[in-house]
Parts: structure tokens; C-alpha cells; sequence
């Protein structure tokens, strides 16, 4: 079967909304606001949220509903498939064939759990590690893997896909999320942000100041921190003096909770109680999710230089993949066999999107001018007829 | 409909009322502009007239309030916000320019940010440190912003209409001496001055001063002078510093042959040297005699007992226009 | 009796050192490590410390040894000078012979108390309103007077004087307080940093890092946060939505107390609690001082246009004098001919600081280009050149 | 001491470490100095030298590492703090342009902010979106700050070792693409460049060719190119961009009669329109054709695909330098 890049796109959000709209837009008809999870956990004393842990037992009590072993099977896929493009890219990247990129490996759960939980028009604020919640969400995955190539076009999800591209200075983009959700309420949408960030994040201003205007204003925010220990390499501990970073919200006036970021149970459920309160004027609220970034910063880091192997392999043992699997195993989903299978599979879906991505064009000499502003200036125009003047003379 | 004889905290304040009236995405925000009305009255009246929902206090952070801005644009707003002096923009200066002035052009048009950002900039008020600031060269540097800076009441509301209907990002910075120290007609109904284009506001054929914001008077008054003496000085109002208006320019300067640019701000790396610049890359065989530079020093301002010493005025350019002329 | 200028300096500076040497200097040795205040009492239940009430009554057991009546009349009438500077800069400004200034009054307990516990050597960063602070840890009274009047000689206290400048820009000096303080520390020096800020200052994301690094870096810094309830016009319930601005150093992992801010007693016995725990390397505090700006934020500003005149006259009745008096008259220091006696005295100092004030020459020409690097530039020695052939042309 | 040959990475590595074993007062830090040696390996080794107390990891906080290091230099220290891309300085603009540029002129020399702010800067290594930005004309434009830029491995020894003893803050901006391009033979002894001088590092008559960075690279081999058509160039290497060496550039350019400046920054508002002003306002009679600029476009940084397209080269350069001579 050989399928085009555009179908391959459709297919995808077809796959999305499916798991979307047959199974979440009826959950939250039902009212979640049981609150289980939020202001009951304590980030003062380090109470986390753990559904699923790392060896595979869950509580059963805890299981949202709607995850049901179907569903958690098609998450888990969704998950696998990433890790699969991340490896995929780092290969390419190796031979030259992908720019400089920063891995999710490890933080697949935190992505998937948290994005399953928000409708299609909510908007998802990422930084520049969410090609799992990013594209779960329907920002074409081409595209994405196109940014990291360095083509532009991977700027510019469609016209139905909330989600903003990348944002690379660290800890500014809440603002953005703080912004745009507020602006739904007051249009008195019920749409909300779930905006991403790393734990290095949470030192910048910018973090302080969302966090700010979103408890002034209750704005229907999510504010998820995928804290994976590291911001490059510099540990969690160096970062900031506090226990967690759940706790930050205390100094904004709304709730934050400590989460386990590889339990993909306790990240859809807080994340869905989290929406829920934002979406019923409740106001925001700061998800930390306890998580591990598996592998180097990005493709030009060496984590060897600044951490413990074994380290790393504690953390290997915490890997949201393994405790799924358990859980699948006992549901009777998962097995060797499957997991072949569905490695074949997404092997050519992985394929498909490289040869889209592969075969895209760079941006031409026109393009680096024409978007500037919604008409060009004069002096841009100028500019670029010398560029174009330039790189003729150059032939 | 009549027209007012307002200030251009007047016509400033019109401008927002006209365009909230008509156009229910326009939202203003900022220290101190709802119960109080801005430190300067800008923003009078304007929380009573259109509510709390529509003009309200932010907290105190500059970054707060543009990165916000940043997000309700991009989702269908248009905030028109206001930064209580031009010396604490740099606050916001990362927001701005990072993603304010870059949405458009990496989504290709996908996302937008559509906002004002207000502030009144220089000196001649004799202001506390840190309040008498004219940065404008910096943000004229920083690709994909626009940078607007009336220099009358009449011209304030109609650029200001224009600002807030572009579809891109423009920083309005006003003159604050200017303020309340001339009055001048207005007209009640709208009207709309594009951004982008310089206006010759006197006519001459000796030279041209090539000025905006409050300096345009300073030049006026420099040009009487000159007239005693049989110089006849064009004045050309930049009105928008990003993008400059190098049609314009490069027009009056080919008619005059002389050319003189005067700001507040620090000469070295100033919007002047950017004027010179162009003026000589085009027209160097046409000039008569080098365009110079009539400017702010390379110096912190001074504070308010001799903030004089700094600021640029129709001395100083009567002073330049004799040098170019001899 | 004629003073000159130079003179009064000294006699306030040895006032100040007389009080400071033979009472803190001896306390400081009887170790403060007693912790009465700080991690007791909690800001997320809203304890706030108070050792003399409103009414002037006050806790025995709480009082601090060191503030025997004899002390605190001393403090009380360095209180009372900073008010009287205050009515009189005022006076001036609505006649034209000062520039805009913001008022002290009603935070000078907050101020007087908190200088009062730390030691000559020790560093107050201050942002515009410290007015009774600065000038008792020694910065010439006349020099913050003529800052205010538009005179840049007014930034320039003496090489022995720990005490920097003017802040302006709202948020922005509490770093250089981490930075002072932090830099002792790298020496092993036993000197801390106090660093005063408002409510209007939390916001700003300098605030955030500044806490940040001192919970980070264990610094030797003292956070007073002088909550006047107001940043101009906005009042503090629309500047944060958290109950109180101690607890937001929670965030930081470090201690926030909330201090009656009106109390002279609380402030002093709390910073100086905060002030042993710095000096014996036990990192930062944040001190919330709930008080009250009784006039408007500047002499530019008409407080009436936001906010009931009920309120200002609530707060009235808490002025940090009325219970001084109180207390000081139960001691049997005060009374009303002392008082009247006291204004006297001090009006005749005022008059000198403002003699001495008023005679002070402008900056020259000069002075505008002279200071802006250690050695002038060719080009500020052009423009200085061309500054003064205009200023002779033009005369 | 024997002479050693180094990349840049490697010499102001070397002069980091020279500084720090002389005084004390020096210090490092920033985002990942410590163990990791930083993101480009310029502090490499230093921690393990020097000890955790003098070389360490700051927060994620660019502001904070600014202000701090302010109150640090305030206080008898001399930071030298790394901010890791040029493009996020601006998080600490408001910090230097408000506090390290102003409290010496502030305090009258009571307070000093010795201090230097290290940052890559620039394009052509194909970094990510945010990382190759060129603002030294916006830090230029700033009263009270000192901007130099080294464009070899030799000179980022000598001028980091001044800026290190400078009095003053110093922003010191490291062209990245030359990181580990040129090796050059760096002595290992303390020497020193003087800050606020420009040098002539080619001689020729016929142009002269100003630039700095890694525009000196480009501007040298469009020289070679000219040289077959019988063109002969001079070089000048501003060093430092602010306070910008007026004397060195007008004495070259009165020998040759003829300029071009190159700058990566924008086009607009960039260093290169002072260059430009300065000469024809100085050098207008003597000047026989006026003073061209080839500078990056108005435009945002293209991302690594296409970043070809905007960074100025030899071409773009030699195409300049023929029209000059036309
Ligand atoms: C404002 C800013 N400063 C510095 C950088 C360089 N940088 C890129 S990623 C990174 C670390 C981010 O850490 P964290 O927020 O924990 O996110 P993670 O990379 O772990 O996902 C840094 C310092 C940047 N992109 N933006
Ligand atoms: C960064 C910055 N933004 C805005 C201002 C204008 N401004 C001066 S004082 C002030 C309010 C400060 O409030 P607060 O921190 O509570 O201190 P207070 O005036 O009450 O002592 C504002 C907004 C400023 N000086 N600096
Ligand atoms: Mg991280
Ligand atoms: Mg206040």
C-alpha cells in the first residue's frame, strides 16, 4: 500500500478523532468534577498522583472510565509510535539527513495522557519537546519533523489545528497560553489552553508572570511541566530551592499537583480534571509531571558528560512503555506478537512521513520576505529583488 | 459630525473609544488604565464607558502584559495595551521580539498578532529617571515590527486608528511632552493616516528637516528662525520610523539637496544615523552638502534639573541648518 | 545654633552609629537563634506577626530585650523625622521648589524597624520609597532629597555607606541585593543584604529570579516586601491572586513571614530573626510587612480617584505612631509636651537638610558626560564640546 | 611561553582561565558553564580548575544571571557571565541598559559594574530557530555600555582578557561560526587589545572594507577576488562597535576615498548605518563615492535550510566593492 502525504495526514487526524470523539466528547458530557486529585494531593508533602506504577499494578479505583483497555491500547500505539519517529529521527540525523532536534523519549505518557484529555478546539502552547501531544492534537507530523529539518513550513499547522508551533525561548510561551485562553473566556468560549514547558522553565520571569496573570484573571489554563529532571545539564536540584514544582502554584493562588508524568492513567486523569475546572470557570491549574528525559538534550548534547548511567537506568526501569505493557498484558492485549506487529506497521507510517518529509521543498528566496507583514514594504521588496539578483549572479 | 479642538491625550483617548466602539475585539489594558485612567489620563473614562471586561488593570509586569497580548491576538483579539513609560518596555522587549514581531512571518500568516502596543516615550517633562526615554531605534531594528510616533493631536488619532486596524504588530510611542501642550482640531469621525507613509508638514526648497514626534516642533520653530535669514526649510514628519518611508525621504532630499535629521535619542546607532545613511547611499551626487545630525548625546539622560542640557531643540537645528548652509 | 551641611551629616550619622553600636552591636552577640517567628508562624494560615497592636497594646513576652523604652523613643523620634521630612518635601513640591517624590507615610515603622536590626556593614537595596530606611543606615538625607528634586548628586551616598541608590524601575533591584549579598558569601564575609520592594514589585518576573536564586544559593539576603496595599492605583487583590505575598516564597524554598508591617516591634524582632538566620548561612527570608501608603503613590498622583476615603481612615487608626505613643505613654516617655518639644527639635533639623539642599549646585555640563565610563570616550568629549559651545552661543 | 595553536573556543577558554588565576574577584557562570563546560565547550574544564565556588550552572534565568551579576560587580567581584545565545539576551536587556549601564553615571563612579556578558552570536552554523541572532547595534545604541566583537582566536584572547579588566560592563560578543573555523597560533602569556580601537588588518588603497566579526573572514576573501581585478583593499576590524573608533575608521577612509560596511544584523538600523553617517558627515568633500552597506536582510533569521540566503558573504561583498569602484 503506498499512501500520499496528505492522506497519511487525514488518516492521522481521522484516527485522532475518532478515539476523540466517540470516547471523550461523551465522557465529558459527564460531569468529571468529582475533584479526586486536584487540591487533595498535597505538593507540600510531595503527594503524587500514581495510577499505574512502574511495575504494572494500578489502582483500580483510580482507572478513569473512559480508559477503558481498548482505548489504553490505541494510546499506547499513539505512545510507541512516537518513540518510533524520535528513533527514526535521530538516525537521520545522524547521516545528515535532519537538523539539530530534541527528544521526547521518556516523556511519551506525560504528551500523550495529558493531550487525551482536552477537546479538539482547546489549544495546546507547546515549547519544543511535545511532537506527541502536538501532533495527538493534529498538528501535521511532517511539519514537525520539517521545523527540525529547518524548513519553515513547519510553522504552519492548518487552519483547524489549535496548537502554535515550537517556541524555543524557554519558559515564554504560558504567556501565549495565558493569552489565548483568556481570550476564549471572554468571548465566553469553553475553550482552554494546556500550555507545555520544561522544569528549567519554571525559573525564567516569563513562567512567574503567566502564572501571575492566570491566577489574577482565572483564566482557563493548564499549565503542564514535564519536568524531566534536566534543563540541558543542569538538574532539577540546581534549578530551584523548592521540594517540587507543583507547589509554585501556592504562590499564584491556585492548585498545583504533583503527578507521576510516565503513568499515562494519572496524567489523563488529572489532566481531564484540570480541563474541567478551567473549562467551568474554575480557573487554571500547574500539572507537574514527574518524568525523565531518556535520552541527550538534543542531538548536539552528550548527557554522559554531566550524569550517572545508572541514573539513567533507574529511570530506563520507570519507562512508561513497561508498566503498558504489564497492564495490556493482564488485559490480554498485549504480547510479543502484537508489539512485532505493530512495529511493522508503524514502520511504514514512519517511512510514509519521511518520504513526505524528504520530498518537501525548501522555502524559497521569496518566502523569507513575504510574511512578514501582511503586505510587503517597500524596502523588503527591494531586498529581495537584490537577493534574487545576487543568487542569479552567483550560478 | 464637529470637530473638538482636543489635546493629543484627547484625540489619543478618541481614537480608543471610536475603535472600541466599533469593533468589539479591541481590549485595553495596562497599569493603572482602568479605574484610574493611566498615569496620563490616556485612558479617561474608558473602563466606565466599555467595563471591566473591556479595559482593565494589569499586574505589574511588562512582560506579562505583552506576552498576553501575544496570545489574545493570536486567538482573535486585539489588545491594545499600554506600557506606562518607554523605559520599562525592555521588560517586554524579548516577547516583542521574539514572537510578536515573528508569528506571522513562521506561520506564514497562519497566526497573527494583531496589537498595539502604547507607550509614551523622551523628555521635556522633567520626569523621573528611567521616564524620559526615546529607544525607538531599537525596536525600528527588530524585523517585523512596526513603529509609529505622532507628532499632533490630529495626527495621533488617525495613526492610531491605523495601528490598531493593521493586522500586524505596531508600538505607538507618544510624545508625552506633547501630550497636552498644543490643542488642535480634531474631527469626531474617524479618519485613518497610514503607517508607513512621511508627510511633509511645511514646504521649503533649501532644505529639508527630517524629524518626528516632538522634535516636528522644534524644527518648526528652528524654521522660522531660518526664514528671518532667507533659508526656507521643508519638514518632513517621519510619522512611522519601521518601515521607514525611504520614498519620501529620498523625494524631499532630491528637491532640497540639504538634509538635517533631528531626534531625541542618543545619537550613535540612532534612527538618524539609518536616515543619513539612505540619504547618502541614493542621492550622494545630488546632495549639496552632507546631511548631519542633530540628536539626543550618547548619555543616560540627565535628571530633571538639566534635563535641558540633553534635549535637542530649535537652537540646535537653527545652529545645523546655519552649518549646512554655509 | 548654625550647622552646616557637612556637619548635621555627621551628627546624624553618629546619632545613628550611637544607637547602633552600643545596643545591636552587643545583642548581635547574644546569638538571636531563638527562632520565635519565622517557620512559626504559617503564611497559608495567614499568621501574621504582632507583638504591639493598634491600641498600642502590646505582647511583654515578645518584645525584644534590646528595645528597652529608652531605644525605641530613639526610634520613635527617628520615625517621626522621616515624617516630618516627608510633610515638608511635600509642602515644597506643591510650591514648586521639589520635584516629584513618592511619600513615606504610614510605612515608617516598617522601614525604622527593619533598618534597625541589621548592622552598619550590611546592605539595604532599596526601590523609591525607602526614604527612612536608607537614610538610617546612613545615606545623607540631603543627598535623598536631591535626588528627588532632579539632582544626580542625590545618587551618590559616601564610600562607607551600604546603600544603593535609587531603584526605579519597579522589581528590578532585588537581584542586586542576591548578587550583594551573594558576593559576601563568596568571601566569607559575615555581612547580608535587605532589599525592599512593594506589592506592586511581586509581579514582576525579576522578582521570581531574584527569589529563585537566593533559595537556589543559600543567599545571605533579607526580602522585605512593604505590602501598601496599593501599585498606584491598582490595589494588591488585583495585583496577585494568592492570599498572602509571604507565602509565595514557598516557591522558592524558603521561608515567608507575614509581619504587621505598622508594628515597629514585629518588624524590628522578625528581620532581625531573618538577618542571624543570613549571617549563619541559612539562606533567605521573605518578610511580608502589611502596611499601608497613607498618601498618595507620588506627588503626581490623586489617590482619591481610586480608592474610599472609609479605607484610608481605617488604616489611619493603625498609623504605626498612634501606638508608639500609646505604648511610649504607658512607659511614661510620652506625652504631649515632649511631643511638642520633639517637633520643634526636628523642625529645625528639617530646616537645615533643606538649607543645606536648597544650596547645592545643579550638575554641570560636565557632569553629563564625565561619568559614564572610567575614562571619557572621544566622542562624549565631542558632543561635550559641541554641548558647551551651544550653551555659550545660545546664552 | 611557547605559543599554541587554538580555535577561538580554545583561547577565550584560555584567557577565562588567565584572568581567574590572577584575581580571585573573577568568576563564571550561566546556563551550563559548569560541568557541562557550556553548550559550545568555551568553559570547558573550568570548573575542575577553579572549583564549583568560582566557575557554576546558573537557573534557567537570563534576567537573573544579569542582575545578579550586577549586584555582584557592585559588590568587589568580577562576573563574567555567559548568556548561551545572543537571541535570549534580551530577557536581561532591561537589567543591563537600566542598572549596568547606568550606575557608575548614576552614582558618579560611587558604584561600579565591572562585569562582562559573554553570548554567541550570529548565523552559519545552521543552529536553531532563535539561536543566530546579531543585535549589537541595539546594545550599541545603549548609553553606558561597551560592545566588542572578536573575529579571530588571537584577538578573543586579548580582548576578552580587556574586557575582563575593564572597569566598565562589556558585552562580548562571540561570532559562533568562527568558533571552530580558524585555527591561529595564540601565545600563551598575558597580552591585551585595547578595547574602543578598530585595527587595520589589511592594507590597501583603493576601498576600504569595514567590518567586524565574522564578516572580517567574508571581507578578506572578497579582497582576494578584487585583487585579480586589480582592486586593491583595505581592511578595518571595528573590535569593539561601542564606543565605535571614529578616529580609525575616518583615517582609513581619507586614505582610500571609498567604504563599504558588512554587518550580518539587519540592514536597517544596524551598526552599519552609523558607519555610514559618521563617514559622509565627516568625509563628504573627500569621499569619491558614497558608502555602501551589505548587511543581512531586514527579515527574521531564516531557519538552517535556507539561512544561506540571508547571511552576507564574499560574493555579496565583492559585488559591492565593484560597484563602488564603477
Ligand atoms: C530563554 C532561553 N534561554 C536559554 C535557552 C537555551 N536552552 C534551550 S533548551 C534549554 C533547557 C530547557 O530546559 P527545560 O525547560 O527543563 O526543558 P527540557 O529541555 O528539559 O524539555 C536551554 C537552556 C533557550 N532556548 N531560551
Ligand atoms: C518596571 C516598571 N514598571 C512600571 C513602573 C511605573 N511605576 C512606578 S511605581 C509603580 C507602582 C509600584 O508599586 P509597589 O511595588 O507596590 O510599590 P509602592 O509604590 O506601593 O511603594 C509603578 C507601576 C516602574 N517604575 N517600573
Ligand atoms: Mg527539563
Ligand atoms: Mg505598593
Amino acid at each position: 500500500m503506498k499512501i500520499k502525504k496528505y492522506e497519511f495526514i487525514l488518516i492521522c487526524i481521522l484516527w485522532h478523532k475518532y478515539i476523540k470523539f466517540t470516547i471523550v466528547a461523551k465522557c465529558s458530557e459527564i460531569l468529571y468534577s468529582l475533584n479526586m486529585f486536584i487540591n487533595k494531593f498535597d505538593p507540600l508533602k510531595k503527594q503524587m498522583v500514581q495510577i499505574l506504577d512502574a511495575d504494572g499494578n494500578h489502582k483500580e479505583d483510580l482507572v478513569p472510565a473512559e480508559l477503558t483497555p481498548e482505548v489504553v491500547k490505541k494510546l499506547y500505539e499513539q505512545m510507541f509510535f512516537y518513540r518510533m519517529v524520535d528513533a527514526r529521527m535521530l538516525k537521520m540525523q545522524r547521516s545528515g539527513r535532519m537538523g539539530t532536534f530534541a527528544s521526547i523519549e521518556g516523556q511519551e505518557a506525560a504528551q500523550i495522557g495529558s493531550e487525551f484529555a482536552i477537546q479538539k478546539t482547546d489549544w495546546i502552547v507547546p515549547a519544543f519537546r511535545e511532537i506527541a501531544a502536538m501532533c495527538a492534537h493534529g498538528y501535521p507530523l511532517d511539519k514537525y519533523i520539517l521545523y527540525w529539518r529547518g524548513n519553515e513550513i513547519g510553522s504552519t499547522p492548518p487552519k483547524d489545528v489549535n496548537v502554535l508551533p515550537v517556541s524555543v525561548p524557554v519558559g515564554s510561551q504560558m504567556l501565549h497560553a495565558v493569552g489565548i485562553s483568556w481570550a476564549s473566556k471572554m468571548r465566553a468560549e469553553k475553550t482552554i489552553a494546556l500550555s507545555y514547558f520544561g522544569d528549567g522553565a519554571t525559573s525564567e520571569g516569563d513562567f512567574h508572570e503567566a502564572m501571575n496573570f492566570a491566577g489574577v484573571y482565572k483564566t482557563p489554563t493548564v499549565f503542564i511541566c514535564q519536568n524531566n529532571q534536566y534543563a540541558i545539564s543542569t538538574p532539577r536540584s540546581k534549578q530551584t530551592a523548592s521540594d517540587t514544582l507543583a507547589q509554585k502554584a501556592l504562590a499564584y493562588g491556585f492548585p498545583g499537583v504533583l503527578v507521576d508524568g510516565n503513568d499515562l492513567f494519572a496524567m489523563y486523569a488529572v489532566t481531564k480534571e484540570a480541563a474541567e475546572r478551567a473549562r467551568n470557570g474554575e480557573g487554571p491549574t500547574l500539572i507537574e509531571a514527574q518524568t525523565y528525559r531518556l535520552a541527550d538534550h538534543t542531538t548536539s548534547d552528550d548527557a554522559t558528560k554531566y550524569r550517572e548511567q545508572e541514573e539513567v537506568d533507574e529511570w530506563r526501569k520507570k519507562d512508561p512503555f513497561i508498566r503498558l505493557q504489564k497492564y495490556l498484558y493482564k488485559k490480554g492485549i498485549w504480547n510479543k506478537k502484537y508489539q512485532a506487529k505493530l512495529e511493522e506497521d508503524l514502520t511504514v507510517r514512519v517511512d510514509e512521513v519521511m518520504t513526505a518529509v524528504e520530498s518537501t521543498p525548501d522555502q524559497t528566496p521569496d518566502d523569507i520576505f513575504d510574511y512578514h507583514y501582511a503586505e510587503i514594504t517597500q524596502s523588503l521588496k527591494e531586498q529581495k529583488a537584490y537577493l534574487k539578483y545576487i543568487l542569479k549572479q552567483q550560478k | 459630525m464637529a470637530n473638538q479642538t482636543l489635546t493629543m491625550v484627547q484625540s489619543i483617548n478618541l481614537a480608543l473609544r471610536r475603535e472600541m466602539r466599533s469593533d468589539p475585539s479591541v481590549i485595553v489594558y495596562g497599569q493603572d488604565v482602568g479605574v484610574e485612567g493611566g498615569v496620563f489620563r490616556v485612558t479617561e473614562g474608558i473602563q466606565k464607558e466599555f467595563g471591566e471586561q473591556r479595559c482593565f488593570d494589569a499586574p505589574l509586569a511588562e512582560a506579562g502584559i505583552v506576552g498576553t497580548a501575544i496570545g489574545m491576538a493570536i486567538n482573535g483579539m486585539k489588545p491594545v495595551v499600554e506600557i506606562q513609560f518607554s523605559g520599562f518596555f525592555f521588560e517586554a522587549f524579548s516577547q516583542m521580539l521574539c514572537h510578536a514581531a515573528r508569528m506571522r512571518n513562521r506561520s506564514r500568516g497562519r497566526f497573527t498578532v494583531p496589537m498595539v502596543v502604547r507607550m509614551p516615550y523622551g523628555g521635556g517633562i522633567k520626569a523621573l529617571e528611567h521616564h524620559s526615554e526615546s529607544m525607538e531605534a531599537i525596536m525600528a531594528h527588530t524585523p517585523g515590527l512596526k513603529v509609529v510616533i505622532p507628532s499632533t493631536p490630529f495626527d495621533a488619532k488617525g495613526l492610531l486608528i491605523a495601528a490598531i486596524r493593521d493586522p500586524d504588530p505596531v508600538i505607538f510611542m507618544e510624545p508625552k511632552r506633547l501630550y497636552r501642550a498644543i490643542k488642535q482640531e480634531v474631527p469626531e469621525e474617524d479618519y485613518f493616516i497610514p503607517i508607513g507613509k512621511a508627510a511633509v508638514v511645511q514646504e521649503g526648497k533649501d532644505i529639508t528637516l527630517i524629524a518626528y514626534g516632538s522634535m516636528i516642533r522644534e524644527c518648526w520653530q528652528a524654521s522660522q528662525e531660518a526664514k528671518k535669514n532667507g533659508i526656507s526649510c521643508e519638514i518632513l514628519d517621519l510619522r512611522t520610523i519601521s518601515p521607514l518611508d525611504h520614498e519620501s525621504i529620498l523625494t524631499t532630499v532630491k528637491k532640497t539637496g540639504r538634509a538635517i535629521v533631528v531626534h531625541e535619542a542618543p545619537r550613535s546607532f540612532g534612527a538618524g544615523a539609518e536616515v543619513s545613511a539612505l540619504i547618502h547611499e541614493n542621492l550622494f551626487h545630488t546632495l549639496k552638502s552632507p546631511v548631519l545630525r542633530v540628536t539626543g548625546f550618547d548619555t543616560i539622560m540627565p535628571l530633571p534639573r538639566t534635563e535641558n542640557y540633553y534635549n535637542p531643540n530649535a537652537f540646535r537645528v537653527l545652529k545645523a541648518i546655519e552649518l549646512v548652509m554655509k
